[in-house]
């Protein structure tokens, strides 16, 4: 598996989980049919590195999620797999309540080192209200550190970052990113730091922010503005902690912000780069969010549904609107 | 208060041949489906119910029609055998203005609240104290209503069901689980997952609990029989084990991979315990062929009335998001 | 009970809870020991109402949350009380992926009018880090209907709208408020409209947003700063949905902004109303935030806990910097 | 790489006096932090563990030194019978820079991973599936060390103590679940919670379950050393409901209520079967006053240890927070 391929997402992801497991014994993996490996994440995996180190699970997410601190507790770096971004939900006391607080609360006596990954976060059309959401902007909130990966080779470099990462981390891999590929030199794939941007797209007129699935749209609307505006990709590929370096810099260049983003508007992570941004960057226009609507619950029609996301057209529209300084 | 969720009857159930028929209708209702899944006019695929149906049909045709029920992502089967009409809820599979849910819900949150139908479920076990809520405010409302409760072998795994069952048996509400064991969630075998039996879990709770041949309409009628007649006298929840078998794939996509967590054998096996074939056996060929004639053409214009059906407005995306009518801010302006 | 008195926040919440079983027969209450009544909430009650409305449940919040959205959508409107902020971790997926979905999912069949209660959220002195959260700026992103009320009056009124509102809502009431008190004519109290703010202190300069607890604080900075700037003190009292058009109104007047909010930074209720500001008020200098640090985990010892949370002199900080257009 | 987490030695527990050594120096150590409490010297209160000593010294009684033990909101006694040092512990509740946490975590999140004490917990039925985490790792690393995970009555109505069970049943994990059934949680009796029996509902996911006198720790002592040599042995986990009760109040704070949820005729009655009487009863007069003496020196010792301690610097408040050593942002700039 050497030289340039067209590598696809998914299994770029499946590659990190794989050698991370070859590098660390105490790594392993917890979640439901992943010995089947349908998710794509784990294929071939059981096979490989044994039912000591690939566990199905029985459908018992809080027990598992649970269990995954305890194991960490004892010197593992368990990886769960989600099936449904909402079973994030299920286990939000685990993640949110007892993973990420038991360094703090114990002095530093222990740590939490558990990466939860969802491989197909977001809007998987047709799976409708309770299979479609895209939850960063919580786990954020929260605290936890949060990875969006946009590319294949970040989703590689960020998966394997947050397994040796010693705190507690989700990943989502959105569903709408995960069949996307990317020509790369195998050899060149490496660990990503966590809470470093990547700039896709150089620009000097307007700093478009976006995340996961949403980069290529950015990208596909900044080639077509292109003789009318100069436009930025910024891709923080870190949710929490996020890059404020990075952003300041590209800010300070362009005067202008546009995020696009596919969480709910109300306290998402849109908000926060907005806020960010009017606090502290040199902004010479109002800046903008594309965003999923407040309190938005996916429909299942297909025109519903994409009703309810983000997209190119409304970001194109943002765009202009801050370059007109409305 | 209560009841007035639950004000139209459902088709009767009460002879092996309307039985046959409601098992032949969901059989149809399913192979159609699969059908538009493959046309893509069903977006996202379904959790096919073939080979469960005895389930569906032998539970409801215990239930009266004020009966709630509460069902799982695995749900055509049960949604149809308490009465909705197939052709809204084709419509609802294929996303139209016209489902039983206006196209918003799909495959895994189709409900017919007129019928008592609460919705299916895309939560594995996360309808179980939804029902005993249900069953707790009937009892209180007094209205005699039994509330039941579908759920997968898998769902014995989930805490909250363990939690509801402790619930329902602490205040003796009128709740029937039944627990559908296919013999796997998804890929996972239930030996490899329930440790203890199925029906013991139950026992624990002080829940009355029984196994019963889950591919015979009769055994699961006769068994649901005598659980919403305890629940209905104020004696409380039981729990029935329908022992039965998936024909199709977990889902529709399962087809895209190559999986061998079953053998080919396991499942021929199965297949000639199909219930459509025992409830079939049952009647006399005319008849049967006589009702195969008749769902055969309702089932055609359900497809039809489907397929003919319009697609919602996007402009009305986040209608009924809250039922006091507000309206939330877009996620762009113009 | 009639005429003026000084009523406490704990016991308006009690009387506005009473006022509700004895108005709708469909109103019941569940949670831990609300029989004894000891968080204030139901005192009483469980004498006045019987063990048919008022029910003291086993510790299975996931089971009893689930069971008031089945008793909603038979009809009742039940409140469910939860002893610890952090409890709402544990019924998230009931929160936000049952009760909240099921209207839209459904094509407008069901609602489900139930009301979450925490009686004692935020930093408890002493209860550590996970009994002192204030997450309402999850509920609101999700999109849950999210009342914090800072006054007694408010506590009365918004509670017994949450309760008469036919979609699910939680209403946190801060520790630090519950013993709170404001004289006031018994006969006067009514319910409040969910999503309108009220200006507690008109001012000139800069519009201070508060919530909860701290809108006593801003009064108070407000007070002190009173020779050197004129604070308008904002309390929008419901996060979500926010009265947009009242804020417009006072930031259009003052031109300046400052939220102090008693939850984690990263894409919080301070962000969303900094981010909105920037968007479409007429902000004359940057806006500012006070806020809990991100990713904020309070820990126990009263010094740390103290260093976690916003406190007035931060504000007061916060409001000179944005009088000095820093 | 387990094993690592547990290297320190506790206090010996191996002779009837040892273990009334122990049981005196939790009551002695709860008495003072009572007094503390109400001193303001100890901020939020407690959740005193007085009468239930015996069991978290009969089952500590049975472990090696680098087992592991998850605990609760209850859970003093079980730090200091797996041999937390009572100073630290002290300094701890006190929330002192020397504490046991560095003062970050208080009564209810007590730990002290150096003798296994993975923490306590403040969210009922939470810590079960930690244990069975590191009894997962433990197993597959085969250092033969057991996790006890203690919790109370009420815990038993959590899902996720249940997945727990199942999980660790499943896969034959060395897990010892102890139930500490004081007979309420908070004002709740069981009888009005836990629905079928407390053994029973281990049993059901097929894990050896026995009820003892949580009141005399040999009782607790014979019963853990069994479940502990089966799981040792490479047989699973077991079940342990320990008959117990509390002396005091839920919490420190219920004196500021009047509740009426159990007769003083009750608590009276309970009181005769102290397990500091039974433990000591079974050594002689001049032996126990020798020991009470000690512990007394001792715990004098600690209080004055912990007051003496310095208050943790509010610069550091976000210590810890990120074992990365992550810094977030502030919450204001200067
Ligand atoms: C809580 C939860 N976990 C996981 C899933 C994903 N999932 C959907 S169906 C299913 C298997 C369910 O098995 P079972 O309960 O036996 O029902 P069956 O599919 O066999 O009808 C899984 C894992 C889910 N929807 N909910
Ligand atoms: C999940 C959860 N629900 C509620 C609480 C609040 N609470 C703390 S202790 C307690 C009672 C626990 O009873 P039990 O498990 O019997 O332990 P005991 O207090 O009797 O030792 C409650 C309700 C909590 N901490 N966690
Ligand atoms: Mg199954
Ligand atoms: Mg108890």
């Amino acid at each position: 598996m050497v030289g340039v391929r067209k590598l696809s997402y998914a299994k770029a992801l499946n590659m990190a989980l794989a050698d991370e497991l070859a590098a660390d014994p105490a790594v392993c993996v917890f979640g439901e049919d992943i010995v089947a490996g349908m998710a794509g994440l784990t294929l071939g995996l059981h096979k490989r590195f044994g039912s000591d180190r690939v566990v199905d699970t029985p459908l018992s997410e809080q027990g598992f999620a649970g269990m995954a601190i305890g194991a960490a507790l004892a010197g593992r770096r368990p990886v769960i797999e989600f099936q449904i971004p909402s079973l994030l939900f299920l286990v939000f006391d685990q993640i949110a309540n007892q993973a990420h607080k038991l360094s703090l609360m114990t002095g530093g006596q222990l740590s939490v080192p558990v990466t939860y990954i969802v491989p197909a976060s977001g809007s998987r059309e047709g799976w409708a209200g309770q299979h479609s959401d895209h939850p960063y902007s919580i786990f954020a909130h929260v605290g936890v550190k949060t990875l969006v990966p946009a590319l294949p080779s970040d989703a590689y470099g960020l998966l394997r970052s947050a397994i040796q990462d010693p705190d507690p981390t989700v990943v989502f891999a959105p569903a709408q990113a995960m069949g996307s590929r990317e020509a790369l030199d195998i050899a060149e794939l490496a660990p990503v730091p966590v809470g470093s941007a990547r700039v896709h797209r150089p620009g000097t007129d307007v700093t478009v922010v976006a995340l996961g699935h949403l980069v290529a749209e950015a990208l596909l609307v900044a080639d077509e503005l292109a003789g009318e505006v100069s436009v930025e990709v910024f891709d923080p590929r870190t949710v929490y902690p996020f890059d404020w370096a990075a952003l300041t810099e590209s800010v300070t260049k362009t005067g202008r912000l546009v995020v696009v983003d596919d969480s709910n508007r109300m306290c998402g992570f849109g908000a926060e780069i907005l806020a960010s941004a009017a606090e502290a960057m040199p902004l010479v226009a109002p800046p903008r969010r594309v965003t999923r609507p407040d309190g938005a619950v996916l429909p299942f029609a297909r025109q519903l549904d994409q009703a309810v996301q983000p997209q190119r057209e409304h970001l194109a529209a943002a765009i202009r609107a801050v370059m007109d300084g409305r | 208060m209560t009841g007035s969720v639950s004000a139209r009857a459902g088709m009767a159930l009460d002879t092996p041949a309307l039985r046959y028929r409601m098992i032949r209708l969901i059989r149809g209702f399913e192979l159609r489906a699969l059908d538009l899944v493959d046309a893509g006019e069903i977006v996202g695929g379904i959790h096919p119910y073939i080979g469960q149906e005895a389930v569906a049909v032998g539970v409801c045709a215990a239930l009266r029609s004020d009966d709630l029920i509460t069902s799982t992502h695995r749900g055509h089967g049960h949604v149809l055998a308490k009465g909705s009409d197939p052709a809204r809820m084709m419509a609802e599979l294929a996303g139209r203005e016209t489902g039983l849910n206006r196209g918003r819900g799909g495959s895994m949150h189709a409900a017919d609240v007129g019928l008592g139908i609460l919705g299916a479920n895309g939560i594995v076990g996360a309808s179980a104290p939804i029902s005993v809520g249900a069953a707790w405010a009937a009892h209180h409302a007094g209205t005699g209503q039994v509330v039941t409760t579908f759920f997968g072998d898998g769902a014995l795994n989930q805490g909250v069901l363990l939690e509801a069952m402790n619930l329902a048996a602490l205040w003796r509400l009128p709740v029937l689980f039944v627990c559908e064991n296919n013999g796997y969630a998804t890929t996972m075998p239930i030996s490899g997952a329930v440790a203890g039996t199925v029906v013991g879990r139950a026992q624990a709770f002080g829940i009355p609990a029984v196994t019963v041949d889950g591919m015979d309409t009769e055994a699961v009628l006769a068994a649901a029989h005598e659980a919403v007649t305890r629940a209905r006298a104020g004696d409380g929840p039981s729990f029935l084990e329908c022992l039965t078998y998936r024909f199709e794939g977990h889902h529709t996509m399962e087809k895209q991979y190559r999986l061998d967590y079953r053998t080919d054998a396991e499942i021929a096996q199965w297949r000639q315990r199909d219930p459509l074939a025992l409830a079939g056996a049952r009647l006399s060929t005319v008849e049967r062929e006589r009702i195969d004639a008749e769902v055969d053409e309702q089932l055609a214009e359900a497809v039809r009335y489907a397929l003919d059906s319009p697609h919602p407005d996007p402009a009305g995306a986040l209608d009924y998001l809250y039922a006091s009518g507000l309206r939330g801010r877009a996620g762009w302006s113009a």
